[in-house]
């Protein structure tokens, strides 16, 4: 038995997290929040790296690996806060690869691991509504209708469409009755558009897998939000050993370091939560319904409150625009918020354990 | 305990409201109106004739039924901002003749606007290790260094600073309370955005900016001494319970007005809960605050509960914040930022600004150790962050 | 205005504390847990100094004040922690004056002023079943059924006991047909008894003021739960005074101030929400049903949460019996159990507020 | 990541199974099966076969997989208590051969109890200033002093203790590691009772209490170091989630088995909510403990997550006290103590017990220092409380 990431995922994490290092520095992340649009130019280069492929098919040019291979490198992209349409291309090609069919694997998904062709899924409907069983929208052939907080529509190529009974379907970017109106998005890396179909073109995927994608979108999620949850403690950490103050670093003040210690204590031993949610949805889709709002729940609420006290450990500087803690705090609200809220999600728990 | 205001400020609620009804309407000229209110003792009552105030004697109760009758007519009442609250306390109490003649009155009008220059970027809740120097030199200060965290710095035609000129001397002995006119070459004011994107806090940046060398209140090397009033009056600034209210009764209709699942969200058993706990804390400080007001109306001073309140406060605002926050839902992810109308998403900006409680004034941990050392009486050591 | 107690208000709370301070120590209050069988010394000396009166009426013998003169002598009461029937006498007195004919209220309230007749409430039924609207016992001359958590049953001359409809009525206390079971209390200061009644001989009350004796039971139960809440904090601050550990007094560490200081947060500003409570029960009752129910979810939330924090700030020796810090911490989970749980006043909260 | 045993281990399973089987049943002599235990190399796997053990190359997936059917067999496992998990790890490290010979074989048989002789009445979360004095007089230690917290002391025969034997070395060099017979009488022990009535520890009184020159374990002064080991041990000891999963098990029957307002409480939203968050904490625990023994069976050792665990652990304890106590309701007012069968109020004594989990072994102030130093490398600060 073995709980642990082995040798290559250590590796290829550690590699995105390299990467990332230098290339989306505090300051990139930031910048995101500072000029509307979505800063593609990550997404893009990860892409080159070939994180585009790594659960798809080695028949469409991918690594055929699983979704905890994908969600490790969900880990440091969010600890580095990094902008652009990871999640949501990820999500849209995941959905292909469960549910489409093999002509539409073949036709889509070369071009979506390489990022040639970029995805992005539309499942929110009304407020709170995110899960497949009450999606509404319905159609074989044409959709009318709209979902709500849809990520980067702009310039996508296909939009997977969340539909009734848990079906998906795609609809081409440039189809003929998409109007998509964009939003002022909390978290600056993230775009958030409304997106209407009016009698607009759907090509239905064979399999109902819509649950099956929201429990991944859940477990990328709470990756994220565990990645960006530990940059919390370290940057807050980082600060308390630099800044001085009565001639000693804050760090040394007893009371800041147990409010740093409760807070480490929030988050670390919460990444077996999301590692073991990825792995059963590997191994034992059943079990990943209950891990995966299990990991969401508890690691995007920890999320918020670990950046709010990293922001309150700075003081001042920490509310300041130009500093970007702020980042983190958003991206928090966004981790937490999308795909449903920790309290809808343990009551699905509560349900599906037959309490 | 007597809830009720006597007979005496009854008749007094019905002066005011009779003056109110007689000078007060939408589109009055807001200085006028103000003279006005001066001349009928209901503004500035604790400023002597001289200065432009009314001169009044104290009477809390009498404050109080004035503030709440200007605030039911939505009339304006003292010009807010530091000179006001931080200035002119001190002028009256530590400043000299000339300064109280020249500053005060224009102070209170509004013509003259102040900041206030306390905070360094190395010094925070250390604010005694403060850096930016005044040498004098020909008859003037000249000083260099840096203040941050400057409200409305930019809007402002004063600053009253916290100065280090005595070099030498211990760190709470080498500094003095300076006045400087902001209109200079060698001051250099750039706004700093906040988190919320907005941007009411400044740096100011000193380089060779000079005052003159009698425009310092007290003698050199007292301006701790002298800032120390000052924080004793913004603690106070911050007591009244106006602020937790107006937030609980958004909240309140927020969870009217919302659905979570498909229900009003006032419905859910777990959000009459918490909405029922935090009526209860709203209470406490209502309460607390009324006894704060009772004692010193008595001369016995506001005690242990005054030196809570701030705290007790920042962490309403941020249970308020996270109780908004979930149900708002995925409200949340649209940014209330440059958005002139925002629905319940206007509640991400509360989410921020209940940080600002807990960080401005003194962070949340300053406020701990201040309960611990003067309402505990726990032994003092040395420091703390 | 004037949100204070007065003078001759301070005096007296006062006086009743530094008659506890001698003759109620810690010692005392731990005797209670060491021994089965009520305390009553402590509680006759009260009645000794006239506590039994506070608001029986003049004409009856007493000093005809108001329940907020009694709240505030419950508050050094449960700082000190003293055992006995203080609270059940007090409510059962208040169950005449409130709902008694002249004639009653001449008949016992004499007696009752002076602590020569001795009276309880009998008012909890299923589990969790405590106000007025929900009891279901009845009957015009005999009743019969059971009364839960009837506190010191035995030796008590009269019996209060909560009807049908708010009603209340009489049983005295070696009636025919009442039969006591005395079971172990968490709280040795105050014994416990299921009282069943099988036909027994009951006077009825002429007033149905059953909801209101219940409010006067939930604001006395929250000023004891601030007098003991607020010796907890006074507790852990002593101790951490005293206490050194690498050579200085643990309460100069600042984790541990921080600590203490939140305790007194806790505390010490909800004061006011008894003071209240009690002042509109005697001035505006129908406001009190709302400030009682606020008062008592409040103070006696806290007053566990700083009881624990008060056992752990003393470390090995706050666990100890003999040391008698846990005698707070079990009145503590007494005074947030009788009567109803937080949650059932909360809701009962929202209910009246029209939310 | 690969969350199953491999068929070596699957196959060391079903043997473990035969030999359960074949030589457990209710009513077994319990020193002879364990005698067997021992011969198959299933229990005292890493102590020598010279001293009763069955001396097995390390691997905890054999020892989990032992645990695991023992404990399904309700077969006994090693002697617990002090002496096998704290004194013989100790002696194999650092005892001499005769102490090793003298003591290890029938402490491991239970024949030996050990009391531990560590905290004293002013010395508990700064265990180095400890007063109790040992000294040497005719081949003699000598000892004065008290020891408090002492587990069963009343039912042991030894005691393994740190004595201040060098009072005018630093408070951490003057310290050794006395063994010392319990039976003499010179020693006076005496029960505290705890608050929730139980009585498992001890004040233990020495009044020229003896024992040999040559039972001490290390040289003189070194008791502080040889001490270290153990409470490493012990640490460890307190790693697994079995605790917490027993206790989250219970609070759900209880949820399920109670009513609240007539309804059963497992179906009100708000402890559906509750339940499924303490569940979410309870994984993240067995995770963290998976993760902690694959990195040991690694050799990279349990790292940031053992650190965090008692804390996390005693935590988990307060939450599910406070939620069962909201269950409980007014049962909370009847006592468990002296009750035979207790019901619900059975919550009362865990909501007790979950504060002595928050106490011992360090109080949850000494982990948070310990987290702060260790994990995140803050600078140290001198001492914590």
């Amino acid at each position: 038995m073995r709980f642990d990431l082995d040798e290559q995922q250590r590796a290829f994490q550690q590699m995105v997290a390299d990467y990332l290092e230098t290339e989306c520095p505090k300051a990139r992340a930031l910048e995101a929040h500072d000029r509307a649009g979505a800063d593609l130019a990550i997404w893009e280069a990860l892409m080159e790296l070939g994180l585009g492929g790594i659960m798809v098919p080695e028949e469409q040019g991918g690594l055929g690996l699983g979704l905890l291979d994908l969600a490790i490198i969900a880990e440091p992209i969010g600890r580095f806060a990094a902008p652009g349409p990871f999640f949501d291309h990820a999500l849209a090609t995941l959905a292909i690869i469960l549910a489409g069919s093999e002509e539409q694997k073949a036709r889509w998904l070369p071009d979506m691991a390489t990022g040639k062709l970029r995805g992005t899924v539309a499942l929110a409907e009304e407020k709170g509504v995110w899960t497949a069983e009450n999606w509404t929208l319905d159609g074989e052939a044409r959709i009318s209708g709209a979902k709500n907080h849809v990520l980067h529509p702009e310039g996508a190529g296909l939009l997977v469409v969340g539909l009734k009974g848990g079906r998906l379907g795609v609809v081409a970017g440039d189809a003929e009755g998409l109007a998509v109106e964009m939003l002022p998005s909390t978290d600056g890396g993230r775009q958030i558009g409304r997106v209407t179909f009016s009698e607009a073109a759907i090509e239905l995927l064979p399999r109902a897998e819509g649950a099956r994608l929201v429990d991944a979108g859940l477990i990328l999620l709470a990756a994220d939000a565990f990645g960006g949850a530990s940059a919390c403690v370290t940057m807050a950490v980082d600060y308390a050993r630099e800044r001085e103050q009565f001639g000693k670093p804050i760090g040394s003040f007893q009371a800041v370091k147990h409010q740093l210690a409760d807070m480490a204590l929030m988050v670390e031993p919460s990444v077996g939560l999301y590692w073991y949610a990825a792995h059963a949805f590997d191994t034992d889709p059943s079990s990943a319904r209950v891990a995966a709002r299990l990991a969401k729940s508890h690691i995007t609420e920890v999320y918020p409150k670990v950046a709010r006290r990293m922001i309150e450990a700075h003081g001042g500087i920490g509310y300041t625009w130009e500093y970007g803690a702020h980042v983190w705090l958003k991206r928090a609200l966004f981790d937490q918020a999308y795909l449903g809220m920790p309290q809808a999600h343990r009551a699905r728990v509560a349900d599906l354990l037959e309490w | 305990m007597d809830l009720q205001f006597g007979p005496e400020h009854e008749s007094f609620r019905a002066e005011v409201r009779d003056f109110l009804g007689a000078n007060w309407r939408r589109g009055t000229d807001v200085a006028e109106f103000r003279a006005k209110g001066v001349a009928a003792g209901y503004l500035y009552r604790n400023i002597p004739k001289r200065f432009g105030g009314s001169e009044q004697p104290a009477d809390i109760l009498r404050a109080r039924i004035i503030a709440e009758e200007f605030a039911r007519a939505k009339a304006p009442v003292e010009v807010k901002g530091n000179g006001v609250q931080m200035l002119v306390p001190t002028l009256l109490e530590r400043g000299e003749a000339w300064q109280q003649e020249r500053f005060i009155a224009k102070t209170l009008t509004g013509e003259y606007k102040w900041a206030q220059g306390y905070s360094e970027p190395g010094s925070g809740s250390d604010l005694a290790s403060l850096r930016t120097r005044g040498e004098l030199k020909d008859g003037q200060w000249v000083i260099n260094g840096q203040k941050v965290w400057t409200s409305y710095a930019r809007e402002c035609h004063y600053m009253f600073a916290l100065i280090r000129t005595e070099p030498d001397a211990p760190k709470h002995q080498g500094i003095s309370y300076l006045l400087l006119d902001l209109n200079q070459p060698g001051i250099d004011i750039r706004p700093m955005k906040q988190i919320n994107g907005g941007n009411d806090f400044n740096e100011v940046f000193f380089d060779n900016a000079v005052t003159p060398e009698n425009w310092i209140v007290g003698k050199r090397g007292e301006g701790w001494n002298v800032s120390k009033s000052l924080l004793k009056h913004e603690r106070n600034m911050l007591g009244g319970v106006d602020r937790s209210e107006a937030l609980f009764n958004s909240l309140l209709k927020l969870a009217r007005r919302t659905t979570m699942g498909g229900e009003p969200a006032i419905k859910a058993m777990w959000v009459r809960d918490r909405l029922a706990a935090l009526k209860a804390e709203l209470e406490a400080q209502r309460y607390s605050s009324n006894i704060q007001m009772t004692r010193e109306l008595a001369g016995e001073g506001g005690g242990v509960l005054q030196m809570m309140n701030k705290l007790a406060q920042s962490n309403y605002a941020a249970a308020i914040a996270e109780a908004a926050n979930i149900l708002i839902e995925d409200e949340s992810l649209i940014s209330p930022m440059d958005n002139p109308r925002p629905g319940n998403e206007r509640w991400v900006n509360q989410y921020m600004n209940s940080l600002a409680a807990a960080i401005a004034g003194g962070t949340s941990n300053i406020q701990r150790n201040i309960i611990a050392d003067r309402v505990l009486g726990l032994p003092r050591d040395g420091a703390g962050a």
